[in-house]
């Protein structure tokens, strides 16, 4: 089998998260990684969704962060606020799944517009869980395809924070816990140096050379001296995904070009009993 | 039931121009019924509160409802972007709205504390975020303890919380399960609040700590079964997530938009709720 | 169950002297068994924590086992006075100890202020009580957007919470229901946590949104079947009203309560705990 | 039937609780009270215990504030945390019925200490829920026998604030809700003057004079100008009132002579499952 970049950031991420690991997980790419994680290495790991549900084992993905199937399959489900203060502000979480529209090289991420706050060009759909998740899990893993228009020498605006202008100065904010120990592409993964807190690649997908990851990054991207190449995904890995994500398409029944059910749902919001 | 109404009567009656509103519901049970009737009656001015604004908030928007917008990610979930919201922030069409932008935290913990008769909460949050430089709602105080910095948000006290759950009973006493999201806390945070519920029973037959809302905290229950659709009802019906697809395409073009909304909202017969 | 101890092994490797412990329960799930337990293993200059001290704490300071203690209400409860807590603060026998008087609210916003990892909480309280000036753990800010004067307390982390609950499930999951006081709280709240339970099931069966402490923040579950006597576990057994009657003489005087302790308590072997 | 004065107190308690009111109820005479309401003239009261129940019809009165009677009977089981937070701090009880040690000329209570706080004659149980109930029920209702000792000039600690030191001094340390609107006693019924706010006498019970009043309260005693007498309980309020405590002594098999079970009970602590 062979996989494809996107498949391979997957894997990657999905074997970022060690076995046992209480890890809260956004929706897409974070939530598939994480349950291929418990699908494969990782079966005792422990997901929670901001909807509430905590220690859920779906068998096929959510689409939504409130998806049926994650409360069907939760040790328990407790509020949205219990969420954000019990367990991410209360410091259970070990490892934070995020994604966004921009990452910086300081691993600062942006959701929330592309362009000036008051008049955007891209207004985005904003902040949700994430600057908490950030600033309160031990450690934040950041998915996101690798684009110069995504990984840029800085973000727009920040809504999560990083490790800001570097070197100490996420310490000096006053955040305390985490940070991002991991940016994971569909070409390579970034990790924060020791002392500046830049981004650096330290670890090249299969096939994928260091000028396209130069090329295909907004700053001026520097390479670990100890660059290693990330090992080609296992059949078990690449054979568990496609399944999921089978079910997946099977269970949710998406189809964007049928449109005849649009009048149908409606209709269904409206009807009454007599 | 004395609070019984019909939902076309409780939002009339409950519901003013300019009031402000929230519908809650974290992808579960998010009262669309409730949210066509406000457009049916063409409410305008409202300040329309909701964490994850969605498609509901996306339609009330684009039709004209809002004058302001509280909210912390507003996106068509697992689909993108949700258009009439863009469009109205991005090209102030039908018109320009106010934006109070948080995190989802901010919103639980503002929810929170509104419901707990308090003016303000404290979290740990917005700490090297730029949110806190555009929103004069989110400010710093020290611990008095340890000196810690911590963030305040003021409670956010709706004229008006609209929920949808799955029972009543015929006293008016209201169960919901599953992802409960912050229906406790909007409900117990308003003025005033409206439920729409799947079915009314004889019998709650609620277990021991469930999420419970007494009669006497509700202002008024409505009977509109599939209230919820194309968001689910745990126990009744599941989501419609091709419908969230199919939104994308429909709401991207203004006059398709406005199409839909007639064809499929406004020249609706409004829900008539009835035990 | 990788986390299942017996009860004499959960004190012994969790609890030790100087630490501060809280055994919570409101009337309901008292931890009876492990505070004899804690009386047995002769643990010395214990903080105790519990909103409602109750006989069980009446009888840890009488045994010496308490260096401070924190507290809003310490009365047998339908009954009267707790003799061996006034005894200790009247005429410091077995010996001085101190105390933290708080309001039950008060506690309650130090409990969910350390669940939610923060360092103090904001209420509306204390406002005219002489408590205030005798406690230096609560303090007064002003809210940040209305001015109005609030009560902070300090969030209360103990280094042990015990709790007594109805049931876990083999892989360590806790259930608990009724009356469920502040035990999720404090159970967060701590840094370690030990629960006894009535019953340890294949399957906790637990409703939606029931009261359920996942496996991995619970440090030991102990198997001690009627391990809240004489206080009740919902669905097990009631609470013996007589006891808490009878308990007033026998702690009224020194020396009828080490009698009664020695023959009840200290020769009494150790709870074994398995599944 | 003749009412003893007790019997009286807790009739005059109970006829102040009107129907459909939402109340903040402590074990004891007030709890007695509130369901002679409900069991009477207000069916419809809301009866709101601090272990956490929400609208509990109890048969039978429970002897502590968790009786499980109190989850059975009740709408809904909370925490105690929400049941400070959401309910009573949220402002959603109407009256709060309190118990103390002591209650001065101003109506603040003190069920804290006897003497010094620091060296105390008597410890008392301590605050309870007492403060916040007095600071944030919109109305509050004391319940005391009367005697010299209880009903003081001033109280040796404040522990739930009634007028502090009267006139305007309650609104002015911030306590904007409520306040008490009546001490029942059993011999009469107090209540604050409109300006001063000091406690004085509106309503005798039946056979009570001026004078005893007079020589039972710690300070010298004022008397409204419209005093009035309490109407004699009704034949269904006494018989209630005593089935209800027939009916609780028998579920309770309260008998303190009886101690040969303190064995058998102690010993059920110590038992294990082999």
């Amino acid at each position: 089998m062979v996989a494809t970049p996107s498949e391979v950031m997957t894997v990657v991420a999905a074997r970022m998260l060690q076995e046992g690991t209480v890890c809260f997980v956004g929706i897409g790419i974070p939530s598939k990684a994480a349950n291929l994680a418990r699908l494969t290495h990782a079966p005792n790991a422990v997901l929670i969704y901001e909807s509430g549900t905590i220690g859920t084992r779906p068998t096929v993905l959510p689409l939504s962060i409130g998806d049926g199937e994650l409360a069907v399959t939760a040790d328990t489900v407790v509020s949205t606020s219990e969420i954000f203060s019990y367990w991410l502000q209360g410091g259970r979480v070990e490892v934070g799944f995020l994604g966004a529209a921009q990452v910086d090289r300081y691993a600062n991420l942006n959701s929330t517009v592309i362009g000036n706050y008051q008049a955007p060009k891209v207004r985005l759909p904003g902040a949700g869980g994430a600057p908490e998740i950030a600033a309160q899990a031990k450690e934040t893993l950041i998915i996101i395809n690798h684009d110069r228009r995504k990984l840029v020498e800085k973000v727009d605006f920040i809504t999560s924070a990083g490790y800001l202008d570097g070197g100490d100065s996420r310490e000096r904010a006053g955040l305390k816990a985490g940070g991002p120990t991991a940016v994971i592409t569909d070409l390579c993964v970034l990790r924060p140096e020791s002392q500046t807190r830049e981004l650096v690649v330290t670890q090249l997908h299969p096939g994928v050379t260091r000028e396209r990851v130069a090329e295909a990054t907004g700053w001026d991207v520097r390479f670990a001296k100890d660059l290693s190449q990330t090992q080609v995904p296992s059949d078990l890995e690449l054979s568990t995904l496609r399944e999921l994500e089978r079910q997946t398409a099977l269970a949710h029944s998406i189809d964007a070009e049928d449109k005849t059910h649009l009048n149908r749902i409606d209709s269904k919001t409206e009807v009454t009993r007599p | 039931m004395s609070n019984l109404l019909t939902l076309s009567d409780a939002i009339r009656i409950h519901l003013h121009h300019g009031d402000c509103v929230a519908l809650e519901g974290f992808t579960h049970l998010i009262p669309f019924a409730a949210g066509h009737e406000i457009i049916r009656q063409e409410k305008r001015d409202l300040t329309l509160v909701r964490m994850t604004p969605d498609v509901i908030f996306d339609q009330m928007i684009g039709m004209g409802c809002a004058k302001r917008l509280v909210f912390s990610w507003g996106g068509n979930p697992g689909v993108g972007s949700l258009h009439r919201l863009r469009d109205a922030v991005e090209k102030h069409f039908p018109h320009p709205i106010e934006i109070d932008e948080r995190s989802h935290a901010a919103m639980t913990v503002s929810y929170t504390a509104a419901a707990a008769g308090l003016p303000c909460g404290l979290m740990r949050g917005f700490l090297g975020s730029d949110l806190a430089q555009h929103n004069p709602n989110i400010k710093f105080i020290d611990c008095p303890f340890t000196g810690e910095r911590l963030a305040a948000v003021p409670a956010i006290r709706p004229d008006v919380a609209i929920i949808h759950a799955q029972r009543a009973d015929r006293a008016g006493n209201v169960h919901l399960w599953g992802i409960i999201g912050v229906q406790k806390e909007i409900a117990l945070a308003a003025k005033k609040v409206l439920v729409t519920v799947e079915e009314i029973v004889d019998d709650l037959e609620a277990p021991s700590n469930a999420c419970v809302l007494p009669a006497w905290v509700v202002t008024a229950v409505c009977h509109v079964p599939g209230g919820a659709a194309p968001s689910y009802a745990h126990g009744y019906y599941d989501r419609d997530n091709r419908f969230y697809q199919a939104w994308d395409e429909v709401s991207r073009d203004r006059d398709t938009f406005q199409r839909w909304m007639r064809d499929n909202v406004m020249d609706t017969v409004s829900v008539r709720g009835g035990a």
